[in-house]
């Protein structure tokens, strides 16, 4: 066996077991949770690449979300498997708006939320959000009252299928336009959503205010 | 910024009345909320929107609202009093002096709020509008769960054998335990010197001069104190002292009762 | 478009069709119920045969349960699916208390344990220790009654960072680091733990004893 058909023997076998721990999920998974399965000195995200490829134009595909990865059905095909309105409780404005608003200003506080919506947010419309798994606290600006901040998760992302915050539709129009300024009239300051750990005007949660 | 015509300052034609006649504050998420409707009903772009003319839909219609006593919630009530604030400065023109912001720039502010929540508005709805995960999109719908068997691996360091042995081998062998003698005044004793030093003294005497003597051996004054002041007590009961306190936490006085006194 | 391609193309956007269905399927899927979702004409159970066919080598596998189908993670991969985790876990105190009188105390029967203790030592406190291989049963007591002796083990001093049994300090080094005070009673007396295979007063243990 040549050293070339070799290489091609552990690729193949590493790829067959990304596929076989991916599809056995249901959920995404990190590179690192994947990559103790596989060969020494194995390149987890380049063959997870060369996977993604593979499978695009199957019905199934390999997708992105945040720097987890997952297969899920191919978004074409989803006039075909869309099932009956299952969604009963379908989320009223103000939750959907607190959502987008979450989603573009993140780390946002309920303050931040309301000055948008111009409106007091009841408490149950973030609760419902960090119900559903979209939305987390994130951490306490560092302000007077140190008030919570909120953010995604990553299952906000996988439900939307993004890759990433900067695939939110209409990112790019927005902060064209300013209108992601916190600060009115139109700040030069263009703050875009923020995907880090904590921002440098954040502090951690207490301990006991982390749930999951 | 003033160079520029500002076309909000335009007056559009003033809206049919009957056009807010029917407006229902209930379906609103806010004064905010109503604004951008007002502001769509002008059928005109967010930028190109006359805000003096919006101001005064938005004060017709709460006056509406008012009149016909129908209660209204706060929120609604500032931002109309903030609108007819901004129509004020957009119609009285400024003074050189004036330090408070321009009516234009309190427009563009209003005008930035109303394009900002519009466009999360919008965005929300794009959000919803994508291929979401459980309606178009499916994960794995047989996920084959890994099985984890775990096993412990236990964790202690020396120092924490060392301490557990020591403390445990120091309780077993402390087993002579004397008890510390202490001298505890008696009611008896306490009722005695009391008597004997209040004597026939009909002044108001606080108590610890009483027993000051008894009270330079710290061990000692709990043990003074307490039985002294439970057989005051007593000896007021049998009516031979009374005792007087003016404050929370202040001298206890003491004095012979006159036989005469009630 | 040739005839071929055509053909070709419609049985790719089947073959996509059926992926997604028996991926996101909760459970295996007969022909029939998958048959409304594909092109008229199309001959499930031969499409399904080409799927079958080319997942064969794949990491998951297409599999025919009775008249059902559904995708599975290949067999020889099935390892991937269990896996083994160790947890740390401290010790209780009660183990850690039997632990130490055991090390200075060996060989120590469980009435000598429980002397020092000055309480019952449950079974399951010493069967944890043996369990996380620090204490082995070392004889019996030549003694009315026999009891078992124990003793700690070489993982056991492996885990102390100890060289023999020697190491481990008398008590003028415990009273030297203030882990004993020094208001004890002066016929206190430290053990030295017996390191040899059997002490004079010791029996070897029966035949079915020793496990391991």
């Amino acid at each position: 066996m040549t050293e070339l058909d070799e290489r091609t023997e552990i690729t193949e076998r590493n790829l067959r077991i990304l596929e076989a721990l991916l599809f056995a999920s249901a959920e995404p998974l990190a590179p690192s949770q994947m990559a103790i399965y596989l060969g020494q000195g194995a390149n987890t995200v380049q063959l997870l690449k060369m996977l993604q490829q593979r499978y695009a134009s199957r019905g199934v595909n390999l997708v992105q979300r945040a720097d987890k990865w997952a297969f899920r059905t191919a978004e074409d095909l989803g006039f075909l498997l869309r099932r009956e309105e299952q969604e009963t409780r379908s989320l009223s404005r103000a939750a959907l708006e607190t959502l987008s608003i979450i989603a573009y200003h993140q780390p946002a506080t309920r303050a931040e939320i309301e000055e948008v919506r111009g409106v007091a947010t009841g408490k149950g419309t973030i609760d419902l959000l960090m119900e559903a798994g979209w939305v987390r606290m994130r951490g306490r600006r560092r302000t007077p009252g140190r008030p919570v901040t909120y953010g995604t998760t990553e299952a906000f992302l996988d439900h939307f299928g993004l890759q990433s915050l900067s695939d939110l539709p209409g990112l790019e129009e927005l902060k064209g336009s300013g209108l992601l300024s916190g600060r009115l009239p139109p700040d030069l300051q263009i703050p875009l959503p923020f995907d880090g750990a904590l921002r440098e005007d954040e502090d951690p949660l207490d301990g006991d205010e982390t749930d999951e | 910024m003033t160079e520029t015509p500002t076309n909000w300052f335009d007056t559009p034609a003033p809206p049919a009345a009957d056009d807010v006649m029917y407006v229902d504050v209930d379906g609103y998420e806010g004064p905010l909320d109503l604004l951008l409707d007002l502001a769509r009903r002008q059928k005109v772009d967010l930028a190109a929107i006359s805000v003096l003319a919006l101001s005064e839909q938005y004060l017709a219609f709460i006056e509406k609202v008012r009149e016909k006593r129908i209660e209204i919630a706060a929120d609604y009530l500032v931002m109309a009093a903030w609108l007819a604030y901004l129509k004020s400065r957009l119609m009285v023109p400024r003074a050189p002096s004036d330090e408070e912001p321009s009516g234009e720039m309190l427009a563009a502010m209003l005008q930035f709020r109303l394009k900002r929540l519009e466009a999360m508005r919008q965005a929300a709805n794009q959000l919803m509008s994508r291929p979401r995960l459980g309606f178009q999109v499916y994960a794995r719908g047989m996920p084959e769960p890994i099985q984890i068997q775990r096993t412990s691996l236990w964790e202690a360091s020396l120092y924490d054998l060392l301490k557990t042995y020591s403390a445990q081998r120091e309780r077993g062998s402390i087993t002579e335990y004397t008890p510390l003698q202490r001298t505890v005044w008696s009611l008896q004793d306490a009722r005695d010197i009391l008597q004997r030093l209040i004597g026939d003294s009909f002044e108001w005497v606080p108590m610890d001069t009483y027993l000051a003597e008894y009270l330079t051996t710290p061990a000692e004054r709990a043990t003074v104190r307490a039985s002294s002041f439970a057989s005051s007590l007593e000896l007021v009961r049998q009516g031979k002292i009374d005792l007087r306190q003016t404050e929370t936490f202040g001298p206890l006085f003491m004095r012979r009762r006159k036989a005469d006194t009630p």
